[in-house]
């Protein structure tokens, strides 16, 4: 069973943690995204994220199916933020429950390795000084 | 025909636009539409990447674009 | 940093997260055990979970520091509940923050597979028709 | 020497006690002891396995026991 939102309010951890859990699991594994206040040596204002809406959906869609088709998990639950978000807050949350927590922890990982290479999102980094569109360029 | 293209992200710094209109001849694919992009806006050369989109999946070079797909330029992505 | 506890009242996911969440991190990995409502074919009622107290606590320290030494990782909170524990609810919550997610990934597996092995904990799964101490026997 | 010695789970239940006390020779080690208590209960034969901790920390067969040290049975752990 799946959970994927693309959201432009904060991001409830929680919600994807309600959604995975269940008696008949025997754990969790959920990955947070935060966003840093530094990329390099550079100090980072805050973030701006944008999707191609419909097709970053299908994808993070996509990705979950792989996963519990690939991996012996239970229940994954993928949200994605849009918008301007300062330091410290939560870009990205992926929760999935696995019978057993190797498996829940693969699945995770392999989530969000994924998401960052095929979901139509961009993120744009602002600084003091400038911006960049990140890994846009080689 | 005529294809609109929607463009995001740095893709759209480069083209200054939301959204970009090209004409194309019929049975034009996804890579001939890669070309005339980077011929018009050489800026994209300097990108890591650039996939085109059509109706919300991915296209490969041979993918056929009509008029009235949803075509959108995708440069690479960075989200999560 | 290291945030150890172990508790006899239910465990909070958030306050492990919120221990090891910073602006200086890209993410956090959690890992939330779940009392499962079966046990191979027979349906468990509860669990009791009871620890070797001031053991317990240094055997957790210890997997957290070894994590901190072989991953890179910034902050680790370990908690652990004993007492009763009714269908569904949360044994134990391991949350690991890192610069890059792959650290917090590999510390976070480590250290559940860890306490598993080595943390004087025990569990006895109630049924209805009889209890057993958890691994106990071969 | 006395030893008391503390125990959980199913070492708890085989003793019948929470706490159990032991008469060794003076120098006695961790060895000494767990053939002793195999020896007094042999359902512990039958456990996966069986630690001494000493003074909470694990302590190997040669760890040598003193009177007020703080011994636990130590049966297999099931945490987590």
């Amino acid at each position: 069973m799946l959970d994927i939102q693309l959201l432009s309010t904060p991001l409830s951890i929680s919600a994807c943690e309600a959604f995975v859990e269940s008696p008949e699991v025997g754990g969790a594994v959920v990955f947070i995204g935060t966003v840093r206040n530094k990329t390099g040596a550079k100090s980072v204002t805050r973030l701006e994220f944008e999707a191609y809406k419909p097709m970053a959906i299908n994808e993070m869609r996509k990705i979950a199916e792989r996963a519990l088709s690939t991996f012996s998990v239970f229940k994954i639950s993928i949200h994605h933020r849009v918008g301007i978000l300062d330091i410290g807050e939560v870009p990205v949350v992926i929760a999935v429950s696995a019978p057993h927590r190797g498996a829940a922890f693969d699945a995770c990982e392999f989530c969000i390795d994924e998401l960052k290479k095929t979901v139509p999102i961009w993120k744009k980094e602002v600084f003091e000084d400038g911006e960049i569109w990140v890994a846009a360029h080689p | 025909m005529t294809l609109e293209i929607l463009t995001f992200g740095i893709a759209r710094d480069i083209i200054g636009s939301s959204v970009l209109t090209v004409e194309m001849l019929e049975g034009a694919t996804v890579d001939d539409l890669k070309r005339q992009i980077l011929t018009l806006y050489p800026g994209f050369i300097a990108l890591s990447s650039l996939m085109i989109a059509v109706n919300t999946e991915y296209g490969n070079e041979t993918t056929v674009l009509k008029e009235g797909d949803e075509i959108a330029l995708i440069p690479p992505v960075s989200g999560g």
